[in-house]
């Protein structure tokens, strides 16, 4: 078996997974009890009716119908779609803060060992606190910069709180990939006499590597669930985060509607997900582990 | 910092004026749209920037932080922010009434507010719960004798049956409702479908949408004084734009980015005019006895945690005529009417999903 | 005439007549190595008195745990001793590391997995800013010399554990050490695969002539390669003894081929070493716990 | 290991998880710094409260002497107050929303346990659940909690369980499939010479490989699914949990009560944490390191 | 009289004086053994004829890669032959593995690392549902054979590496193998344990009468554990010789003391094999790339 049939064969599969749920969703949608099953006060199952479960083909069809009736009013995926592809910007930015901090924060941690006891503590906990909690602060701190001709923008308020999430993962997945390389590795290097900078670049970036690239791919999830959080929380227009409470607000009356920003999250998670695996291709060298013989 | 307020001016010779809405860009706030879209700040030598807000900004605060020059918020939460410290002073009020309802289903035996005790009460928190509140006070009713339930962004809780009385604003989510499909019929909800409980009516009524400005500019920088003047008659010119022309007013303010449907807006546009129009004292202008039960209401009004808005009466400064006052001078003084005497709603069909 | 000798005299050190040009490549006087664990104090070198001419090749061999690997890492200037006096080449330790003046393997080959064959022998050489044309060269001759040019563009994972060792042995060799340091190089390998590896370093210690400090367990394997052999034992690691090779015709570096290993000679110095062994060892090295997992550097 | 798990590896949080657990100082640093093992110890320990105690103070300092007004910064004096003050409200809030929590993540460790071991017995049950998977990854709470709140009702805190079940369900699953996989050969082998069937295969040999690394998952699900509970919070549902009082204490600009019930939110995702790392750590005292080998 | 010997005759395989009581341990008849991967078929065992009698001691020598450990799976019926027949004491190596009739030990000790020593000794017995008190003087009896009996309670990681292997051949001792199946038991430890444990070895094998078939790739091992050594040879893995160890006055079990390993018979012997395997072996076993990294078993 080469890996391309084992590829399509995934992929198949992978499709009929997704029709599964989909066939779950609309058998339980036809048998289910509309007002779900309860055990005692808990309600188990959820309700059926199409306000809570819209037909899947309902969903489907509301995507190609225009967001509202005016007149110049773009189909609804359209709408999706380029709210996507503006949180994917600003997530990208987030993204890309969070690799500098958390390279940064790696690299004095690894450096300096009692960085490391005193930041990776307070590093875990920034991580219980809810994002929501200081997204306005954030922003209102934001908008006090103005250096020179650059003023802060609110965007860059979402970036920020995106990066937030992003950081972790990376700061992490950076030491542990920084302190990855073998003691035998550490050693050799300094048999050479090799400075700190120059075993940084040969030994302990390319080691980090198989550790920073799932990191990588975990920071690019999370700056994308930071940012849809952060502009709901900031009411940051033209994201999907904006569409999310805006539809959510329309799903009384036009139910199917507010999957269609759901559907579009979901999108954009795996997009930047998949974007930064590319990564992957491209260091597929740095990725080989060594043989013990 | 940006918030020139008067001292500033953009290229154009224009003043630069930040001001924050207390939720995204709806009907809601179609004055401001208006005023900006016709023009109407330009002429009064202003730059206005409406800066719309989400789920956790906190308008007052945006406003004491000195993020921007206005905000639009309502009295029960930024007397809450006086009494934390923050230094605001309401300038208009530009709605008259609260919008508030609690609806019920028609056959629910909820018809007042001492029908709430042992109910489950929706309410979206962030502190538009304080009108529940103050008027449950006044029925005896403490928040333990009630279960409150957060609204969501619809009304879905309350057309499932998970709470027996939803919080709902005239020109919004009970509109939501009208729009919604029943699944009896088939057809949309009809009004007779629900008992309506409007807060204007009961003790708890508070003073919603005003204007809010820096009480310590406005005491200091004459600048600020000039444009707030200006600003507030532009902003009056706006809301008697909405009101005469309430279809153009929602396609305006769909063009800066609601994302409601054309006769959800409409409908929203109608409704606030409704809160505004007519207004006997001149728009904008502080109705003292409002005024006065808003206070009384927020010092009644206790949550589950026993915290209250406020504890003691804000300072005087906390409000004040003279700057809507002189606008409206200014106004009537070119012939423009300021009362709405000759308002009238019009009538709004809403249709499915408010598309 | 392997006699036993008192830890600290050094007296038959050099009399098995090696020639000194100049510095003795390595000079261990009087070192103590203590480490201090969770566990208490671990003395794992005591009173260690030992000379390596200039091109002398020596292996040091003993139980597990004695010290052998802690000798070589104070040689190679990665750890500091706690008392005594060690010179390479006349120098500090670390004044000879920062020269570059020894090469270095340990048992596990130690490439980097994400640089090919080449670049691995090359690392050095880039470290040291030797320019890329000499480089290349250099690298080439090097596998050339290990039998591995084919094998340039490979990665360390598309190799054998015996070419991998290889490699490192010509990375050890890039910058022509007057002095090889190795650490149960030959460790991981098969009988076979070792058997040849050992011939073929015999051949590149005579042609670079460099003087090499060799650790292993085997005692064939040191009996092979060596001038002397220097046995070791535990708690706390002493020279117990040192074993000058006297292989008779085949004592010649270029004389030890394949034959030798049948030779009566090579019998009767492998049995010499395995008494030395002995002698000095604890009577059941594989019964004591480890008392700690992460000491064991290999 | 294949391609598939390779990729879902990388894609689980496992990166960030044994970094926190196993901070390395051996291998990868110089022997340099060495410290003793005493001095370490209690570095570890020092470092981290002499780090917070003296942000602690400075923050104070800012708002007591360096004029920064109690309005926009509240001072930890005035948090601590509040705390106090409203210390049963505190307690009773944070005990509803780690209760969800705790809910949530007993049942999504359970649900990615039992779901993991299916996906990794069936090869097709993995490639059929690997979309499906990727996609609750990446979607942000934010988008589902209204939906949930229809399908399971406003007035129930199942909504919020659901989504701290949700958010736990996915580390536990992907670290747990890994888990499933680290068999190793000469363990089966030596299974199958015992003829071993399959329950006593999965009894003594898959079970107890996997549970470092199902610990591991559940370490990583724990805060999120406080933080995950609580945000819920925010989107409808019964009020008295901690999420709700932060945004009902932050709409009134009572910060420094809001700060007080974040602290809660703080301490408890910490609580959740340290109880998990404990666990985990009593799992892994038997493991050498990196898990088995 | 190490003849060499054409692959598929094998009259010389029972020649030596081994008395059999009834079935053979295990009778190999003309098995082969492929692998298909994804660069092609690999030929890991050709042609292979090999009985083992109930008593027998038999060590499988070879260069890496040329089948040994197949051949031990096969054996083990952890894999089954492409063609051919075998059979373990007369029966299916299926049926003799559900019967439990043969105990094994690989180079890694394999053990669990969750269980105590006791526990790791006692896991064959649980699964066969031997009750607990049965269980505990088994493993006490165990344990006291390969000397542990004060470890019981450690967990491997608090052993050294010569005491696992020791707990692993407890393990397999656990039901009385009247077979015992060794992959390179000894190749991860260091000389001295090795050597010790090959002392212990030849002790437990001669007092429990079993048969082993051990794989190893050091010669003196072989030559010092064995009544015959096979010598194997790679691509296609086939049998190139049968060497019968004659080992003087110590050719019994109970004999081959420390004394044997300094025997001049012994020596001969090492030459002997030393010479079939390079007679049969391909000449730079190191120099092949190998061709994946999933399928080293090691
Ligand atoms: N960094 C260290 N910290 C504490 N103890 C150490 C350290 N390095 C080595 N030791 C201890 O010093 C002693 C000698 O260790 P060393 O590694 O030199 O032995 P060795 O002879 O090389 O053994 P082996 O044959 O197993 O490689 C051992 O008891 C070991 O546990
Ligand atoms: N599962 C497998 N799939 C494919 N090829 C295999 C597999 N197992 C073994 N081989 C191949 O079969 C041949 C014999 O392997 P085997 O492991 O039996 O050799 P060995 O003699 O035990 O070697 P070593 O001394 O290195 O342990 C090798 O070429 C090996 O690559
Ligand atoms: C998170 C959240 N916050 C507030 C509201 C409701 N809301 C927003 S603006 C406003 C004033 C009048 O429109 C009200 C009541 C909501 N639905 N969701
Ligand atoms: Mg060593
Ligand atoms: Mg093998």
């Amino acid at each position: 078996m080469t890996a391309r049939p084992r590829l399509v064969g995934g992929f198949i599969w992978g499709l009929a997974g997704v029709m599964l749920i989909a066939l779950l969703w609309e058998g339980y949608k036809f048998f289910g009890p509309a007002d779900g099953l309860s055990i005692g006060e808990l309600r188990v199952l959820p309700r059926t009716t199409d306000l809570a479960m819209p037909h899947l083909w309902d969903m489907i069809v509301r995507l190609g119908e225009p967001v509202t009736r005016a007149d110049d009013a773009l189909p609804l995926w359209a709408v999706v779609g380029l709210a996507a592809v503006t949180t994917l910007g600003i997530a990208a930015a987030g993204w890309l803060v969070g690799v500098v901090v958390g390279v940064g924060f790696a690299l004095l941690m690894q450096r300096w060992r009692l960085a490391e006891f005193g930041l990776l503590p307070w590093i875990v906990i920034s991580q219980t606190v809810p994002l929501i909690a200081f997204a306005p602060v954030v922003k209102s701190w934001g908008s006090r910069v103005e250096i020179g001709s650059f003023e802060w923008q609110d965007w860059m308020s979402v970036a920020l709180i995106a990066s937030y999430l992003a950081f972790f993962p990376i700061t992490v997945g950076a030491l542990k990939g920084l302190q990855s390389p073998d003691r035998i590795h550490v050693e050799l290097f300094e048999t050479y006499a090799s400075g700190y900078w120059s075993t940084l670049k040969r030994l302990r970036f390319p080691a980090a590597v198989p550790y920073l690239l799932p990191a990588l791919r975990l920071g690019a999830a999370n700056a994308v669930i930071g940012a849809v959080v952060a502009e709901v929380s900031t009411g940051l227009q033209g994201g999907i985060g904006r569409l999310l409470i805006q539809f959510a607000g329309q799903a009384s009356g036009d139910p199917a509607k507010a999957w269609g920003p759901i559907f579009g999250a979901i999108v954009l998670g795996l997009v930047a997900a998949g974007s930064v695996a590319l990564l992957s291709v491209i260091l597929k060298d740095y990725r080989r582990t060594e043989e013990t013989a | 910092s940006p918030t020139d307020g008067g001292d500033g001016g953009s290229a154009d010779g224009l003043t630069e004026v930040k001001l924050q809405l207390q939720w995204l860009p709806q009907g809601q706030f179609a004055g401001y749209f208006a005023a900006a879209d016709q023009g109407y700040f330009e002429e009064e030598g202003l730059d206005v920037e409406i800066i719309p807000s989400g789920g956790d900004i906190v308008p007052q605060d945006a406003l004491a932080n000195g993020d921007v020059d206005y905000a639009v918020a309502w009295v029960p939460k930024v007397l809450g922010s006086i009494e934390q410290g923050a230094n605001l002073t309401n300038i208009a009020q530009i709605f008259q009434r609260s919008g508030t309802l609690q609806v019920s289903w028609a056959d629910s035996g909820i018809d007042t507010i001492a029908d709430f005790e042992g109910k489950k009460i929706g309410s979206w928190g962030f502190g538009n719960e304080w009108e529940i509140f103050a008027a449950m006070a006044a029925e005896g009713l403490d928040s333990s004798t009630v279960q409150i339930i957060t609204q969501d962004f619809n009304m879905n809780a309350f057309l499932q049956g998970d709470i027996d009385a939803a919080q709902a604003m005239t020109y919004n989510e009970y509109a939501q409702l009208l729009e919604s499909i029943d699944p009896e019929t088939g057809e949309l909800y009809q009004p007779e479908d629900f008992n309506v409980i409007s807060y204007e009516d009961t003790v708890g009524g508070m003073l919603q949408d005003a204007i809010w400005a820096d009480s310590e500019r406005l005491d200091s920088d004459e600048a600020y004084q000039e444009t707030t003047v200006k600003f507030l008659k532009a902003v009056v010119k706006g809301w008697i734009y909405s009101a005469e022309n309430p279809e153009a007013a929602a396609d305006i303010t769909i063009g800066a980015g609601s994302g409601w449907g054309p006769s959800h807006e409409l409908w929203m546009v109608n409704e606030t005019n409704n809160l505004i129009w007519p207004a006997p004292n001149g728009m904008g202008v502080i109705d003292e006895a409002s005024w006065q039960r808003t206070v009384d209401g927020a010092i009644s009004a206790v949550n589950e945690t026993g915290a209250s808005p406020i504890t003691a009466a804000p300072p005087a400064s906390a409000w004040s005529n003279d700057w809507i006052m002189k606008a409206l001078e200014e106004l009537e003084a070119d012939g423009v009417d300021t009362t709405g005497a000759d308002f009238s709603p019009i009538e709004v069909s809403l249709l499915e999903g408010g598309n | 005439m392997s006699d036993q000798i008192p830890n600290s005299a050094i007296q038959n050190d050099q009399t098995d007549g090696v020639a000194l040009a100049g510095a003795a490549a390595v000079e261990v006087r009087g070192v103590d190595k203590h480490f201090e664990t969770a566990s208490g104090i671990v003395n794992a070198l005591e009173a260690i008195n030992l000379t390596v001419a200039a091109d002398e090749f020596v292996s040091l061999i003993g139980p597990s745990g004695c010290g052998k690997s802690t000798l070589m890492r104070l040689i190679a200037d990665l750890d500091t001793p706690s008392a005594g006096e060690l010179t390479v080449f006349g120098k500090t330790a670390t004044q000879a590391r920062l020269d570059q003046d020894y090469g270095i393997a340990f048992q596990q080959a130690g490439l980097l997995p994400w640089r090919t064959v080449a670049a691995n022998v090359a690392l050095p050489l880039e470290l040291h800013g030797v320019a890329s044309a000499a480089r290349r060269s250099r690298v080439a001759e090097l596998l050339d010399m290990v039998g591995l040019n084919e094998f340039a563009d490979r990665f360390p994972d598309q190799l054998s554990g015996g070419m991998q060792q290889r490699v490192a042995i010509a990375r050890s060799l890039a910058e022509e050490p007057r002095l090889l340091l190795m650490d149960e190089p030959f460790g991981a390998l098969d009988e076979m695969t070792r058997e040849k590896m050992q011939t073929d370093l015999v051949r590149i210690a005579a042609d670079t002539g460099a003087a090499v400090v060799f650790v292993t367990h085997s005692i064939p394997e040191a009996v092979f390669l060596s001038d002397r052999v220097v046995v070791m034992s535990p708690r706390p690691g002493r020279i117990s003894q040192i074993v000058p090779m006297r292989l008779g015709a085949a004592a010649g570096r270029e004389d030890r081929t394949d034959d030798l290993r049948e030779d009566g000679a090579f019998f009767e110095m492998v049995t010499e070493v395995r008494e030395a062994l002995h002698g000095g060892a604890a009577d059941q090295p594989g019964l004591e716990a480890r008392s700690s997992r992460g000491v064991d550097s290999r | 290991m294949n391609r598939e798990s390779m990729n879902r590896e990388s894609m689980s949080t496992s990166t960030t998880a044994n970094a926190i657990v196993s901070p390395r100082g051996g291998a990868g640093t110089s022997r340099k710094q060495g410290w003793s093992p005493r001095t370490e110890s209690t570095l570890r320990i020092a470092a981290p409260i002499i780090l917070g105690l003296i942000v602690l103070g400075l923050w104070q300092l800012l708002v007591t002497v360096g004029g920064v007004s109690d309005y926009l910064l509240p001072s930890p004096a005035s948090i601590v107050g509040e705390l106090v003050e409203f210390w049963p409200a505190v307690v009773s809030a944070t005990m509803l929303t780690g209760t969800n929590a705790l809910l949530g993540l007993l049942v999504g460790a359970l649900l990615g346990i039992v779901l993991s071991a299916i996906a990794a017995r069936w090869r097709i049950a993995d490639q059929m659940s690997a979309p499906i998977i990727a996609a609750l990854a990446v979607v942000p709470i934010v988008a589902l909690a209204p939906v949930l709140n229809s399908m399971f009702g406003a007035d129930s805190q199942f909504g919020r369980q659901a989504i701290a079940a949700i958010a736990s369900f996915v580390p536990v699953f992907l670290n747990t499939l890994r888990g499933f996989r680290q068999t190793r050969p000469v363990h089966r082998d030596l299974m199958k010479a015992y003829a071993a069937n399959s329950t006593q295969m999965l009894r003594s040999l898959t079970l107890p490989t996997a549970r470092p690394f199902i610990l591991t998952g559940i370490r990583i699900a724990s805060s999120l699914a406080v933080i995950s509970a609580l945000v819920a919070e925010y989107f409808g549902g019964p009020r008295g949990g901690l999420g709700s009082l932060i945004a009902t204490s932050a709409a009134s600009s009572a910060y420094a009560r809001a700060w007080a019930y974040v602290g809660a939110s703080i301490a408890l995702g910490l609580l959740f944490y340290l109880a998990t790392l404990a666990l985990e750590r009593i799992a892994l005292r038997r493991v050498p390191a990196g898990g088995s080998r």
